[in-house]
């Protein structure tokens, strides 16, 4: 064998004694068709049987094909909703994965190196680290006959290196490969297990690793993402009309549903561009069906006629934006927070919305649940709005089935309207909200428009008339108001610095916020999960605060200038921003916000 | 007994073409003695687009241009729905010719009627993508919608009349209404519409049309020769009117809604039914 | 004769005695054939020829063809950007004018009403107006065989009223028909003649008139809207593309250029859709030309996806909003302010933008420059954005051709492009705007993406470069600051109150400061010029203020919040909202305010 | 001497038909010695929306599905110019389509091509219009977008190529870029460009394609027939390549640009000439 290890009794201290680790950053690395993810899936299977939180993220370069591709995953005692700052393990299956990730490995880091295309590129790892170099490639094509079972015996060798034992090693390839035969199973142990005895050779033995991971009491517990929680939410609360158009990252929405809508009826469409799918949305949800779509930036650009027009005409509609880096085409792989503006203030006229922003994918699905039933309830546009998180995959306690609630507002049943005397379409009521009948219901007929209109939706340019549609449709926000979640609030309420952010920065904000603790800098942190309209507790919050600073993935300080605008002190608040496409890491925040406390 | 909206008086001007439209709708909707709860009429915007508001049945006023998505959508949610789409050629033809097309590759089974003036009448008179040398480039030949509708395989329906042949229009608009009604799938329907305001071409027209319903050598289930005949017409200076193309191709919701399902347009209130799948697809995420 | 005047000479005080007047309303109304428009055209000419100021406007029902359709016309020896609160005098050629407008009709006012069609209707006018009845319609048929001619019979009856003399009433005609030949033009005289004859027999003779109006100096003035100005602008500063799609009310921009553009070699292009417009114009803009298009809500909306490109792709781009009550189609002929947020925040992503608010037709002709400058000159996209000024016609100063300056910013020469060295199309350099080579040009082949890209415009995701980019672009919003128009700012200095508006609110809030000074109650106005970036002056001017109110066309108080998010102090602002689709009238807004100030 | 942007590499997948595009365009560029800096590639988003970067032309990437809009803007300022639009099937034939059926109806003198392989390949793998039978309607036919061109009165030259069969592609691309050049219109080529990643077709293309140039009999220049031959051959499932039809309208730019004037891409500084015109514009509002 001509495996070198390199540092592997010397670098940092410890020599090769094992380390207790309750918090790990893997990343594993190569060309498209080298299997990094499915490594990746595997050790996701360990750790979650050891009972650690997993945060899992991966990175495909914009190359078409082949190109570079990156999974990387933390496992944690304790749940965290991103990563570790410095990658504690790196397996690369080439010179570009030690390039591209070198520089993120952590000083004490391990790096296991497949040879196989070229020597370990120099002056790249930290010298602390320590390299352990494996042909994987050559060594699967000798004894495997094929390239493609490195992963598996990649996967032997990481396992020994984070001391698994074989058996929860063999656990994740049967897992993974369930569908398999027994037969093409085989050649995948095989390689496996030829990463164990590579392991051995360097006296990694299970009882031996480099790493000891603990075992925890595990809960009930799913992995998802953002996108699928949110869908998920959709189908548990009667979705069951979708019409998108692909795009990054928000196709995976229209996927996940084409996937299970068969079995409940329902129908996903692929339109013919987003002006299409937003109005064959319309189309369904007018008739009757609880209807969604997601876009993201340029798709929800050409949208904007359309969301109006909902909450002019009084039509239910849940829009996912998944946003990503703009502004237009932008960064399409690259997550962002710049789509606050124009969910909150996009298409003309004022009519009403809201916007929610959920920052974990239990809020995703709960929202997922709570948006479809707003727009049934006050017949207008709901926003979701999603930003990297809708392509993280997290490991959080399964959802709650039971606690799914079904609401149609007003929908009327054929009985009701008999009853009525009389049906208008846009009665005018005190909570602002209509009656509703659906083609097809007898004696339910009315009129349907985006024009100004009278109760019957006649159209009607009566001041008169105008004035009390615009304040009954105005209304609806009103009587929805209590159902809009609150901000999300930890940290420590006699702390003078407040800290406001959404979506994906939550997570990040709560381990800076326990590191900055460490260190004597108190946080409170607010979180908002209603964007539109922006909840008094925000307010509130800034005001309550001696200083705030609002932390947002975008150039402009867009949040900030919603908290502004509703009326948040402005001398109060200090933006930290991030915009280079890549998610703000917890050393970033905690620099960050370091660097403002000391410059007062 | 509940009453509902008075349905509103046109606001055309005398003369205008649609008049003709509306009558034959009427008509048509009468003689298949359709109910006005179970039609949905879904308009686009222009003079042509207020017509859903003047036949008593459920009715929806689209956006610009995406009348079309708009009653796919419909007609998904609510198979058991007579969809009947309408608008102008400024609506239909300009800002809304690729929903056109991409309809007619669908084939869902729901009526579109486009009324064909040559012009943006409520906008005051912008000559439309129907308009022969338009202002804005002379050289530009009208679109020939028809011609159009035959390009494209899946089309299943395609037919012409005039406001000022009602009688050929009402036997259209009932044969539009069947070929959709019986799940044959897209039933297109233009009318030559003229606008006495903005483009008076109800003589121009008159002098024009060419019915091809009564050409018995005409064959409308074979789509070369339809085209062949529209194209040696066009060279005539005339235009064909009459079913023009008429055959069979599988449907948008044969292909996606199984058949006798409950529509999705009435919602269940009652999960209890699907919950077993709903923990299915959750078990598939534990890890 | 069968006329009869009511209350000829009795009514409030004076009888038949002339009234001195410096500032008048004239209604004139009927069906869409009568011929409304052309006797406030007659009277347009006259008044203007007496040196008044005029301000015009007019109302056309929705109904397609016929219909109800008015129109008003002010003239006041002092400049006025609105209606009078009450109709001065109102010449009705039906009982549905009565009907309509009579409510407006001021107590002292007089009423011409044409009986051809029935008889007065009764109870709407107020009892002390004056009532001349005429039978029009039944006098042009019988004395001139049409009843078109009942505008010219009604203008003359209308100039006697209105103590103009028979000389002056007869240049109007002339001016107005100076095209046709003397054949055609003598029946129309005949029909003033026999309204002169008419009024004599009423002893409403030239210098026996109700109402007397002055003589007064007469400066170099134009006639002209909004809409026309902002193009008139555009055309001037060498504007040569437009491409549009027919919306209400912004065609006339389109039909303005359309008509102009042959003799200058520009091309104006109805596009099959809002989104082929857009695009028209970024692909002539690209290439060099300088190029705008306009539009109203839906079609701003749809045009999103293209602004916010232009912004990443640094392509200048002027987009005129010809913004009216919304949502969706809403009131398609009815003003409003309310594509506020939808022009400041809509479009995903960050990227720099300049919304220019003009509030009369000279700045509408002053930012139609501008705006086609600053395009060039920042490379981004610059929105004008228009309210209801866009259609009411002004009698202004001639603009002064002499100040147009032309700026191509920075444009490069072929022999600047061979002296570079090396041409970059996105150079980063130090106030943000790149060197810029046009297609055609030799050596200045560069790539323009709207996907973030590096200097050369290849497509890049690298986290350096995109910071690099994001900030070069924003940093051209500070580079073109010193170019923006400031706030308009009028009253008194020590005021505690301060009032901010926008647009056309502008001029009623000049006059109701006016009266509400007489009343005791002291106002500063401002009127902010530049909406985006929204400029320090207003700021300063809202924390400089014991009191500010906000006034403005919409429901939500767009501008409020984006003064809040500029920074403002929320705590000082009070919104004053109007959105019947009816414009503000000065006594609205005394009330409004007084109703305030009361409140406290 | 200045330099320029160092022409991109190529980001497309082994073996996808859009080098074949490429290859074929920088063959036929370099052929007719049309010179980079008078050229403008625009191109549509997808995997094929990446050739304006390769070939040291002036470049630009436009919003998906909007090139052709674009590019007639650019034609219209610069008729010097040699405009060559490009993008995909899904950019072309889905969202962009409107803009296809307008733009042959306008007639402008440009070039576009469209790289057809069924598929979505930039955004993996979703079925695009010229799909049959896609995954979300197994009903549909493929857009075909020849006929649909046929069916466009307006339509000047409308022609297919296989990124198998490079020597004809390099004949069509010359002749499409002549068609345009010459000024007699819109240059349609449609090449079938294999996406070897999501759909590949080149084995099932190699065996469908049917050269229509080698057909003596054929005439393309008789709409009818190309129309009937698309029919008939689509009935064998054959594809026909070549130049399908060609014919001559007026165009776009002799309707609206005067023949000789300085393109108005070019700005002039000097107004001096145009006060006058604006002085007498003002003068017609004084009142
Ligand atoms: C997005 C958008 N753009 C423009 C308009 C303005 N608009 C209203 S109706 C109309 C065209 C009407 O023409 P057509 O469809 O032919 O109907 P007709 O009035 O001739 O019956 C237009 C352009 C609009 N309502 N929405
Ligand atoms: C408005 C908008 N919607 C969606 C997208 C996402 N998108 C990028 S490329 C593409 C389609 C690519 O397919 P095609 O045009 O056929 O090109 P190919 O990659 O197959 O060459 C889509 C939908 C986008 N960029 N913009
Ligand atoms: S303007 Fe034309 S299309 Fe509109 S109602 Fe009048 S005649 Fe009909
Ligand atoms: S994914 Fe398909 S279309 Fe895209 S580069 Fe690869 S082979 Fe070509
Ligand atoms: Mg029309
Ligand atoms: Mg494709």
């Amino acid at each position: 064998m001509n495996a070198r290890t390199q540092d592997l009794s010397a670098g940092s201290g410890s020599g090769s004694a094992t380390t207790a680790r309750d918090d790990v950053t893997v990343m594993v690395a190569g060309q498209g068709g080298d299997g990094s993810l499915t490594v990746i899936a595997f050790l996701s299977r360990a750790l979650s049987q050891r009972g650690l939180d997993l945060f899992r993220t991966s990175n495909i370069a914009s190359r078409i094909k082949g190109g570079h591709a990156a999974a990387i995953l933390r496992g944690s005692a304790v749940r965290r909703g991103c990563l570790g700052d410095k990658l504690d393990i790196l397996v690369a299956f080439d010179d570009e994965a030690i390039e591209k990730a070198g520089p993120s490995v952590a000083d004490d880091g391990i790096v296991i190196y497949d040879v196989s295309r070229g020597p370990l590129p120099g002056g790249i790892l930290p010298p602390t680290a320590r390299v352990i170099e494996v042909p994987f490639g050559r060594l699967a094509v000798r004894d495997l006959r094929r390239d493609l079972f490195k992963n598996c015996f990649g996967f032997g060798v990481l396992s020994r290196v984070m001391g698994l034992t074989d058996d929860e090693a063999l656990d994740c390839l049967k897992h993974r490969f369930r569908r398999l035969s027994e037969e093409d199973l085989m050649p995948n142990i095989g390689a496996l297990k030829n990463g164990f005895a590579f392991a051995d050779d360097l006296d990694m033995t299970t009882d031996h690793g480099l790493i000891e991971l603990p075992r925890l009491e595990k809960e009930d517990r799913i992995m998802i993402t953002g996108n699928e929680a949110t869908a998920f939410g959709f189908l548990a609360a009667g979705g069951r009309f979708f019409a998108g158009y692909p795009i990054t990252p928000a196709t995976d929405i229209m996927d996940w549903l084409g996937k299970r809508f068969p079995q409940f009826g329902g129908v996903a469409m692929q339109a013919e561009d987003e002006l299409a799918a937003i109005n064959m949305v319309i189309g369904a949800s007018l008739a009757g069906a609880k209807a969604m779509t997601a876009s993201s930036g340029p798709g929800i650009a050409l949208m904007q006629e359309g969301i109006g027009h909902c909450g002019s005409a009084e039509i239910p509609l849940v829009i996912v934006d998944c946003q990503r880096a703009g502004p237009s085409t932008g960064m399409p792989t690259k997550p962002e927070q710049s789509d606050i503006g124009l969910m909150t203030q996009g298409a003309p006229g004022d009519f009403p919305r809201v916007v929610l922003c959920p920052g974990t994918p239990e809020e995703c699905f709960e929202y997922g649940v709570l948006a479809t039933n707003l727009a049934q309830v006050a017949q207008c546009p709901i926003y979701i709005a999603l930003d990297g998180l809708c392509q993280f995959t997290y490991t959080v306690p399964a959802f709650d089935l039971d606690s799914v609630e079904i609401d149609n507002g007003k929908r009327l049943s054929d009985a009701e309207i008999s009853k009525l005397g009389e049906y208008r379409r846009y009665a005018i009521t005190e909570d602002g909200i209509s009656p509703w009948a659906i083609p097809g219901q007898p004696e339910g007929m009315g009129l349907m428009t985006g024009n100004e209109r009278n109760e019957w939706g006649q159209v009607s340019t009566d001041p008169a008339n105008r004035i009390a549609m615009v304040d009954k449709r105005a209304r609806k926000i009103d009587s929805i108001r209590h159902r809009l979640p609150g901000a999300y609030e930890w940290g420590d309420e006699q702390a003078e610095v407040g800290v406001v952010c959404v979506g994906m920065v939550g997570d990040v904000l709560a381990e800076a916020r326990e590191r900055l603790a460490e260190q004597g800098t108190i946080l409170i942190c607010h979180r908002p999960r209603t964007l539109w309209p922006l909840l008094d507790d925000t307010v509130d919050f800034v005001k309550n605060c001696d200083r705030v600073y609002v932390v947002e993935l975008n150039k402009s300080g867009q949040l900030a200038q919603l908290l502004k605008s509703a009326g948040a002190p402005a001398q109060k608040m200090q933006s930290i921003l991030k915009y280079d496409g890549v998610p703000m890491s917890v050393a970033e925040l905690v620099a960050a916000i370091l660097e403002k406390e000391r410059a007062r | 007994m509940t009453t509902n909206y008075k349905p509103n008086q046109p606001i055309w001007c005398a003369g205008c073409g649609h008049f003709g439209v509306q009558g034959a709708l009427k008509y048509a909707l009468k003689t298949l003695d359709i109910q006005p709860h179970e039609t949905m009429i879904l308009a686009g915007i222009g003079c042509s687009g207020s017509i859903q508001n003047n036949l008593g049945t459920y009715g929806y006023h689209a956006m610009h241009g995406r009348v079309l998505p708009t009653a796919i959508g419909t007609a998904l949610a609510n198979p058991a729905l007579t969809v009947i789409a309408s608008g102008g050629d400024g609506d239909g033809y300009a800002i809304g010719v690729g929903h056109f097309v991409h309809t007619l590759k669908r084939n869902p089974s729901l009526v579109y009627i486009v009324m064909n003036n040559g012009t943006y009448g409520l906008t005051k008179g912008q000559d439309s993508p129907t308009k022969d040398a338009p202002d804005w480039a002379p050289g530009e030949d009208a679109l020939d919608a028809i011609t159009l509708g035959l390009s494209i395989g899946s089309s299943t329906f395609l037919a012409r009349g005039f406001a000022g042949a009602p009688e050929q229009l009402n036997e259209l608009t009932i044969k539009a209404l069947e070929h959709a009604r019986s799940g044959r799938g897209f039933a297109f329907l233009e009318v030559l519409s003229p606008c006495v305001t903005y483009n008076d071409t109800y003589p121009l027209w008159e002098a024009m049309v060419h019915d091809l319903d009564k050409d018995a050598d005409y064959d409308a289930s074979d789509r070369t020769l339809a085209f062949t005949t529209c194209m040696k017409l066009k060279d005539d200076h005339r235009i064909p009117t009459g079913v023009i193309y008429q055959g069979d191709h599988p449907t948008l919701e044969k292909a996606l809604l199984e058949e006798g399902a409950r529509p999705i347009a009435q919602i269940d209130s009652d999960i209890s039914e699907h919950r077993p799948k709903l923990d299915a697809i959750l078990e598939n995420c534990r890890v």
